[in-house]
C-alpha cells in the first residue's frame, strides 16, 4: 500500500490534476472551492506549468476554451454563481469538442445564496445549463479518494472524447479532509491531438477551432455528431454502485456525500427490520439508467434524498418509468439531512 | 471638558484610536467584552482636548467624542 | 455640550462583521456622515457588492440591494433610470469593481450615468481569502500570487482613477485614503462632492478610497495603515483627478 | 470503535488544527478518519468548529449530528453544541474561556484552564493541544507516541523545534485533574 | 374586431411590452432578435420610457435586476448564447423574487452555433440554466396574435407572483410576419409593489433586496417558500392546447412554429386513416402534466417532435410515466421538419 | 516584372463574404502581409471574434480560433499561455472589443499578455444590423440610436487607445486608418510592429484601425471613406500612443 | 384557396417587401396571411427569399417545402427553388436578370424583363412589383384595388407621391404576355 | 510598362480603386460578373504608373499589380 495522505477535499482536486498531467489551471476565486487556486498557485509554478487567476469567471472559461484549443490539459473550477457565468463558454466548448476539466464546488442557491454545501445544480450540470443540445460528463464523487480518482479520470475521458467532464462536489467535499492515497491510475496523458491548433509549421493544411456553422445541413450534421458521441458516451463511460438492492424494501437513491448519510442510515434501519437498498450514481451524466431499470421490481418504492428541491429525482422517475412510486426527500439553503429524518421518510413509506 | 464614551461591547480591540490619540491618553483595558476582546477607554480624561480623532478613525462606530 | 463625532443617523445602530481595525467601517461611516449631511437619507438607495461588505444592506439606514459580483454599476443604472429622482450609489471592493466588473464600472462611466461610485481598494480579495486582485502591489504576496507579484506572470497593478480619467462621462475622480486622520477628513470630503455631483446631474462620479485588510495582509490594524501610507500611496497617488472646480 | 469528536471556538484559537491532528493521528494508526471544518462566508473570527471521526469501520457522513466527545473553547459553542454529545460522553472545557456550566449529567466533564496554562507556558496557542492531552487520556480515541509523530508529520521543518514543547503541553492535559 | 396589422413578430413582442405598460427595457443585440431592440429605441423615447443598449447581456440582466428593484415593469430580450450570459442574473432575481420579463428568441445551438431557428434552449428554460433551485414561467406563442397576448400576460404573471417569465419563441416566430389585433387583454399594470425600493422617504422601514442569506435555516426557509410559489404557479398558470385528442391513434406533442406543423400533418394523416392528436403546451414550465394524464389511455403511443435533440421529451416522458411509449423526432441547426418525414413517423409508429 | 501588389501567401485565395467596399477586408490583406514578411505563417495563430469578421479563419491560411463575442483576448490568453513560441494575434470589432468585451481586453492589457490585436472600429455594429457601439460618435444615426447618439443618454464615445494607455502592460499602442493609401502604409507599419512587440515578449500591443461601414453608414464605399477623414479621425486622432520608438 | 408563393433573389432587390405587400394585401381581404423572410447572418447580399401564405383557412406552418407559385430574380434562386414549385403551379422570372431555364413542364413559366423595364420607367426598385402584377393576373392571389391600398397602407407618407407610378408597374406586369 | 490584372469575378463593385487612382484609369465595366456586379478594369494600361494604390486599396484582393 502506498502512501497516505491526510487531506482537504479541494487540494486533493489540485493534487489530482497536477498528476493528470495537468499544467494550465485558468480561474476565479470564490467560496467554497479556493483552496484548489491557492494549492495551484503554489504548485504550478514548480512544475512549468501555469496558474492563472482571471479576471472574472467568463474570462476563465474562455481562456480554458483557449488553452484546450491549443491541445494542452487544461481545467478550471469554481462554484455556482461562477459556473453560472460559465455557461456560454460551456457551450461553445462543447460545440467546438474541446476536453476540459471544470470542478463545481457547490454552494446553496439560487443567487448569492449561502456558501454551504448543497445539490441544487444537478440539472444545470446534466440538463445543459448553456444553450443547444450539448452533454458533459458529470462525475459526483462521495469520498476524498474517489475524488482523487474521478478527477484523473475526468481529464482521461475528456480527451478520450474531446468533451468536457465536470466534478460536481457539494461544499462539504471540497473542505473535508480525509486519508488519500495517490495511487496510480490509468492516465492516459500523451493522447494525440492532431486537430490542435499549434500553429501549421507551414507541415499541413491549418487547423480550425470553431462553434459556428452557418449552413443548417452543416450544424445539423455536426449536432448528429456530437448527439453520436453523447451515445457513445452513455455506453462506456456510466459509473454507478449498488448496496444491498436485491432484496431491499425500499432503494433509496444517492449521490455524493448525501449517499454516505444513507450508508449510515441502512444499518439503522436494519435494526429496525427495513431493508434498505442504495443505488448510488456517480455519473450523474450519463445516468445510470440501467441499474434502475435492473432493480425497477424490487423494492415497494424509490426514494431519493438530495440537497435541492428535487432535481435527480426527474432521472430517477424517468428511469423507473413508473413501474414504482418514487419518493422524495429533500433539505436546501445549506442544510444536511440526518439519519433519524431520512429513516422516518422511509418509515413513511414502508408504512403506507 | 470634553467628554468620550465608548460603547465597549462593540470594541474589536483593534487598537487605532490608540494609535491615533495625541494625547496618548486612550488604552486598552484588562478585561474582556462580550467579544473576547479587551476594549479600549480613555485614561485621564481631563487631558482629552475633544479633537475627535479616536472616534473619527474607529472602524466600528465604538467611540462618540463630545466637547 | 456639543457633539464632536457620534454614529450617523444613516448608520444603523448594529455591530458590524469586519475583522478588528478593517476600514470597511471606517468608510461605511463617512457615507452615512455624508448622506447625513445632504439630508438624502429618505432618497437614497444604496447597493451593496460581493466582497466583505456584501451585506452592508444592514448597515446603511436608506434602501438598499445586493448585487451580483461586479455588478453594483449595473444594478445601479437599472435603478437610476427607473427613479432619476433617488441618489444611487455603489459600494464595491477591488475584487468587484476592477476585476469581474471592469466591463460594468467602464460603461456605467462611458454613459455617463448619475451614479456615485465609492471604490474600496484594499488591494486584494478580502472576503475569499486574500487572493490578488488587479490592484494588488508588484511583489505583495498574497494566497494566488504566494511568490508574490510579478510583472512577467500578472501584468502591473490597475490604477482605477487614471483608467477612467480618460472617459468623458466620468466627470469626478478622486484618489482618498483612510490611513489617517487627515485621509479622513479628504475621503469624506471626496465622497461628499461625488454625491453632490450626482446630485446635480452632472454625470458619473467615482471616489477610490485605499483601504486596509489588516487581515490577508498579516499585519496589525495599525501596521495596515502604515503600509497604506508608505507603500500603497506611492503607487497609487491620491489627489483629485477631475472635477475638482466643478460647481455642484 | 468509533470516535466521534467536535472541537469548537473562536477562530484562530487552532480548532481547525487540533482537528486536524487528531484525524492524522488516526490514520497512523490506520483507522479511518475524516475531519470536516465548518466554513463561514467571513474571514472574520465567528464561532469556528470542526467535525472529526475516527472509526474503525468505514466512515459514512463527515458531519456529526452528535458526538461522543465534545471540546469547547468558548462560552457560544458550549450552548450550540453540548446537547449534542451523546449520554456516556464527554466534554472538555477550556475554563480559562468558558465559565458557564454544561446542563447535563449524563456526561463526563474536564475543565481545564488550557489557555491561561499555555500563556503560562509562554505559548498561548497551545491551549488547543493542552485540551487534546485530555480527550486522549480520556478517551484513548489515539495514542501519545502517534502525536508526536503526527506532529512531525504535519508541522513545516522550521516548527519541528516547537515540538518539544507541544509535548509537553500535551503531556499536561494527559495528566491534568482538577484539584 | 379591432384593427388588424401585419408585423413581425419581434415588433409585436415590443409593442405588447409597451401596451403591458413596459418603459424599461435593457439589452445587447443578437440575431434574430434584433427588431425588438430597434423597435423599442424608436419607441420608448416618445412614451418616455427608457431603451437603454447595455455593453453586454451581463449587464442587461443586472440593470434589468437594478429597474425590476425599483418596481418598474422591465424586459430584456436576447438569443441562445446571450441567454446563457444571463444565468447568473436570472438566478439572482429569480432569488430576490423580482418581476421581470425575458424573451428568448431561440437560435440553432450549441456554441455559437447557428442563427436559424430552433429549440434547443428548453433545457435551460424550463430546467434552470442558472444555479440553484428556481423556476421561471417559461410561454411559447405559435403565432404572432398568441405572442402579443402572452407577452402582456408575461409582465401580469411576472408582477403577480415577482418572478420571471420567459418568452420563448423560435427564430422564425421573430421574423415572421402575420396579422394581429391589439385586443385589450387583462393588464393589471398598477399592482402595489410595497417592497420596492425606492426611496424611504423616511416614511417606512427601509427595503432591502437581496439574494444572499448566510445562515442555512433561513436560506432554506426562503427556498421553501420560492417552492411553495412554483406549487402556487403550477397550479394556476398552465396553458396548454389539445385537438383530436380524445380517441387518436397517436397523440403528437409540439410547442411553438412545430405544433403548427403538425396541423398541417393531422388531416393529411386523416386521410390515411390514422388519426393524429396534438397536445400543444403552451406554459413549457409549468409543464401541462395533466393534459397529458388524462389523454395517456388514449393513444397507441405518443410522439414528441421538437427542433432539438430531445428535450422536452422527458418532460413527456414524466407526464405519461410509462403508460405508453413516447417516441421522438427532432431535427436540429435550423433544419425544420416538413409534414411528410412526420407523417412518416407517425406511420412507423402505427404500423409497428 | 516585379509584383507590386499581390495576394499575400497567408490570405486564402477564397472571396471573402464582406458587402462591397467594406473595408474588413484591407485589414485582413495587411495582417496577411506582415505575417508574410515576418514569415511565421506556420507559427502563427489568429483568432477570430464575433462580428462581421466571424468567420475570417476561412480567410486566412495560419491556424485559427474562433472565440465567443468579446473574449478573443481571453481566449488567446489560454492559447499564448499553452504555448508561448506561437504568434497569436486577435482581430475584434469595436463592438466585441469596447463593449461586451472591455473586461477581458483591459486584463489581458494588464496582465501584459503578449498578444497582437488587431481593432477594427467601424462605430458601429456591422453584423447585427448597424447597432450603436461604444465607438459610435456623437449625433450619429443608428438602429438603435434613431434620434442620434446623445450625451445624456449615451454618454460620449470610448477611446480605446487612450484608455489602454494608462495601463503599463500595454506596451505599444496606435491607431491608423485604412481610408487612403497613406492610411493603409501606416497601418501596415503599425500593425508590424505590433506583431515585432509581441514576438521580442514586451508585452500586449494593440492597433485600433478606423474602418468603414458603407452598409449600415448608408453611404457609398468612398463616400465612408470620407467620413472616416471628415469625422471619425476628427474625434479619434490617428498616431502612436505608446511604444513608437521601443527596439523590437 | 391556399396561395403559397416564394419569391426569392438578391438582398436589396425588394423580396422582402414584396412579400410583405403581398400580405398585407391578403390581410386587406380578409384572408389568413404569413409571411416569412429567410434571415442569413449577414447584412450583406446574398441570396435573400421569403415565404408567404394567403390562404381561407387558418394557416399551419408559416414554412413552405413546396409552393404554388415561385417568383425568381436571380439564377441561384431558381436553380434551388424550381423544384419546390407544385405541378400545375407557375414561376415567374426576372428575364433581364435570369438566364437559366427551368427544367419543368408541368408549370406556367413566365418570363418578364422586370429590372429593364423599371430601369426604364426610371426606378429600378419597381421590378418586384412588376413581378407582382403578373402573379396577381395569373392566380388572382389578391385584387389590383387592394394593392393599391395597400400600398398607401405601408410605405410612409412621404413616398405615397410614388404611388401611382408603382401602379404603372403594377399594371405593366399584370398585362404583359410574351410576345 | 506597368500591369494591373483584375480577378473579375472576385469584384464587388465598391469603386474604391476608382477613387484612388492617381491617373484615373480603372473604371467600371459595363458588363456584370458571376455575382452580378460591374466589375473594375484599366482603360488604358499605358498610363498606368504601376503604384499599386488600387491594389493596395481594393478590400477583396481582386487586383495585382507588377511593373
Ligand atoms: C460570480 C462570483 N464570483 C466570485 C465570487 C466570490 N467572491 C466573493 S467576494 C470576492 C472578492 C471580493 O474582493 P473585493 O471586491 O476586493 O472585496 P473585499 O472583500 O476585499 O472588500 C469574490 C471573488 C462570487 N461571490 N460571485
Ligand atoms: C454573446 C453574444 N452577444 C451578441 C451576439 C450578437 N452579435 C454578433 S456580432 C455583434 C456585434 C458586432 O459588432 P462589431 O464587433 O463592431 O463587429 P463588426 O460587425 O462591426 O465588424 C453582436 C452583438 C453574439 N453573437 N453573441
Ligand atoms: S477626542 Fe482626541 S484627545 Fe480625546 S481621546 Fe479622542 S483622540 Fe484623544
Ligand atoms: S478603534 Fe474602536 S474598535 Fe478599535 S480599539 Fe478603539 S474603540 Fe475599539
Ligand atoms: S478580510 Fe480584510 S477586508 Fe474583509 S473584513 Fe477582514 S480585514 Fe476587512
Ligand atoms: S455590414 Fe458593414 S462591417 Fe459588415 S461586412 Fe458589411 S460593410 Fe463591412
Ligand atoms: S497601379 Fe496605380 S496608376 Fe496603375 S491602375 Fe492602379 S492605381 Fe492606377
Ligand atoms: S476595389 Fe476591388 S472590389 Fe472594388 S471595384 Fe475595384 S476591383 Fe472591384
Ligand atoms: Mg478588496
Ligand atoms: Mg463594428
Amino acid at each position: 500500500m502506498g502512501e497516505k495522505f491526510l487531506m482537504k477535499g479541494n487540494e486533493v482536486i489540485a493534487e489530482a490534476a497536477l498528476r493528470a498531467g495537468c499544467r494550465f489551471y485558468f480561474g476565479y476565486p470564490i467560496t467554497p472551492q479556493t483552496e484548489i487556486a491557492h494549492y495551484l498557485a503554489k504548485k504550478m509554478p514548480e512544475v512549468g506549468g501555469t496558474f492563472l487567476q482571471a479576471e472574472s469567471e467568463t474570462a476563465a472559461i474562455n481562456m480554458v476554451y483557449g488553452a484546450a484549443s491549443a491541445g494542452v490539459r487544461v481545467m478550471t473550477s469554481s462554484s455556482s454563481p461562477g459556473i453560472s457565468l460559465k455557461q456560454e463558454g460551456i457551450s461553445f466548448i462543447a460545440c467546438a469538442e474541446l476536453p476540459a476539466v471544470i470542478v463545481n464546488i457547490v454552494r446553496c442557491g439560487p443567487g448569492l445564496g449561502g456558501i454551504l454545501p448543497a445539490q441544487c445544480d444537478y440539472f444545470q450540470a446534466v440538463k445543459g445549463g448553456g444553450h443547444g443540445d450539448y452533454k458533459m460528463v458529470v462525475l459526483a464523487p462521495y469520498s476524498i479518494q474517489e475524488l482523487y480518482e474521478l478527477t484523473v479520470d475526468a481529464f482521461n475521458i475528456s480527451d478520450k472524447y474531446r468533451t468536457i467532464t465536470m466534478i460536481m462536489g457539494e461544499g462539504i467535499l471540497g473542505q473535508m479532509m480525509e486519508t488519500v492515497e495517490f495511487k496510480d491510475v490509468e492516465n492516459n496523458i500523451h493522447i494525440e491531438k492532431p486537430w490542435a491548433t499549434t500553429g501549421t509549421g507551414m507541415k499541413r493544411e491549418k487547423n480550425i477551432i470553431t462553434s459556428i456553422y452557418i449552413k443548417p445541413e452543416v450544424l445539423e450534421e455536426h449536432n448528429r455528431k456530437l448527439q453520436a458521441k453523447y451515445k457513445e458516451i452513455e455506453k462506456n463511460e456510466i459509473r454507478v454502485e449498488s448496496y444491498n438492492c436485491e432484496d431491499a424494501d425500499v432503494i433509496v437513491a444517492a449521490f455524493g456525500t448525501v449517499a454516505r448519510i444513507i450508508s449510515n442510515v441502512i444499518p439503522m434501519a436494519q435494526k429496525e427490520g427495513i431493508k434498505v437498498g442504495l443505488i448510488r450514481p456517480i455519473s450523474l451524466w450519463p445516468f445510470p439508467v440501467k441499474e434502475f431499470e435492473k432493480y425497477a421490481h424490487v423494492p415497494k418504492a424509490f426514494l431519493t434524498v438530495e440537497l435541492n428541491a428535487g432535481q435527480m429525482l426527474e432521472d430517477v422517475r424517468l428511469a423507473v418509468n413508473g413501474k414504482k412510486p418514487v419518493h422524495f426527500h429533500g433539505r436546501m439553503g445549506g442544510m444536511i439531512p440526518d439519519e433519524a429524518e431520512i429513516l422516518e421518510e422511509i418509515k413513511k413509506i414502508t408504512r403506507s | 471638558m470634553a467628554k468620550v464614551s465608548f460603547k465597549e461591547d462593540r470594541c474589536k480591540g483593534c487598537k487605532l484610536c490608540v494609535a491615533v490619540c495625541p494625547r496618548k491618553i486612550v488604552i486598552m483595558k484588562d478585561k474582556f467584552n462580550l467579544k473576547g476582546f479587551h476594549p479600549a477607554g480613555v485614561k485621564d480624561m481631563d487631558l482629552c482636548t475633544g479633537c475627535g480623532f479616536c472616534a473619527m478613525i474607529c472602524p466600528d462606530c465604538v467611540i462618540e467624542v463630545e466637547k | 455640550m456639543a457633539t464632536v463625532v457620534k454614529k450617523p443617523h444613516a448608520l444603523a445602530d448594529i455591530p458590524m462583521h469586519y475583522c478588528p481595525g478593517c476600514t470597511h467601517g471606517i468608510v461605511h461611516r463617512i457615507i452615512a456622515e455624508v448622506i447625513d449631511e445632504l439630508d438624502i437619507e429618505g432618497k437614497t438607495i444604496g447597493i451593496s457588492p460581493v466582497g466583505c461588505s456584501y451585506n452592508n444592506y444592514d448597515y446603511f439606514n436608506c434602501d438598499m440591494v445586493q448585487a451580483a459580483h461586479g455588478r453594483a454599476p449595473a444594478v445601479g443604472t437599472g435603478i437610476k433610470r427607473a427613479n432619476p429622482e433617488n441618489v444611487v450609489f455603489t459600494y464595491q471592493g477591488d475584487g468587484d469593481l476592477a476585476a469581474i466588473g471592469t466591463g460594468e464600472i467602464i460603461h456605467a462611466a462611458t454613459r455617463g450615468e448619475k451614479l456615485t461610485t465609492i471604490f474600496v481598494n484594499n488591494a486584494i480579495y478580502g472576503m475569499t481569502a486574500g487572493q490578488m486582485a488587479p490592484t494588488t502591489l508588484m511583489n505583495q504576496v498574497t494566497s494566488t500570487s504566494p511568490y508574490g507579484r510579478v510583472a512577467e506572470n500578472h501584468g502591473f497593478p490597475l490604477k482605477v482613477c487614471e483608467l477612467l480619467s480618460t472617459i468623458e462621462g466620468a466627470v469626478f475622480i478622486e484618489r482618498a485614503s483612510v490611513h489617517d486622520i487627515k485621509g479622513i477628513i479628504n475621503t469624506k470630503k471626496a465622497i461628499k462632492k461625488a454625491f453632490k455631483v450626482q446630485m446635480s446631474n452632472k454625470g458619473f462620479a467615482i471616489v477610490e478610497v485605499l483601504s486596509s485588510c489588516p487581515t490577508n495582509w498579516g499585519m496589525s490594524p495599525a501596521k495596515a495603515l502604515e503600509w497604506i501610507r508608505e507603500k500603497m500611496i506611492d503607487f497609487y497617488p491620491l489627489g483629485n483627478f477631475k472635477g475638482e472646480n466643478m460647481e455642484v | 470503535m468509533i470516535e466521534k469528536v467536535i472541537i469548537s471556538g473562536f477562530g484562530g484559537q487552532g480548532v481547525l488544527s487540533a482537528g486536524r491532528i487528531l484525524a492524522y493521528c488516526g490514520m497512523l494508526e490506520n483507522r479511518s478518519v475524516s475531519c470536516l471544518p465548518s466554513y463561514g462566508p467571513e474571514m472574520r473570527g465567528g464561532t469556528a468548529n470542526c467535525h472529526v471521526i475516527v472509526s474503525d469501520k468505514a466512515i459514512g457522513s463527515p458531519v456529526l449530528n452528535n458526538a461522543t466527545s465534545l471540546i469547547v473553547m468558548n462560552n457560544p459553542s458550549l450552548e450550540k453544541f453540548e446537547k449534542v454529545v451523546e449520554t456516556g460522553g464527554l466534554i472538555i472545557m477550556d475554563s480559562s474561556l468558558v465559565n458557564n456550566i454544561p446542563n447535563r449529567d449524563d456526561i463526563s466533564l474536564y475543565s481545564i484552564p488550557a489557555t491561561k496554562t499555555a500563556f503560562d507556558m509562554g505559548n498561548i496557542t497551545f491551549a488547543n493541544i493542552i485540551l487534546l492531552g485530555k480527550l486522549i487520556s480520556a478517551t484513548g480515541i489515539v495514542l501519545k507516541e502517534n502525536f508526536e509523530k503526527a506532529l512531525y508529520k504535519i508541522l513545516p521543518e522550521k516548527k519541528h523545534n516547537l515540538i518539544p514543547q507541544e509535548m509537553e503541553a500535551l503531556e499536561y492535559g494527559f495528566n491534568y485533574s482538577a484539584e
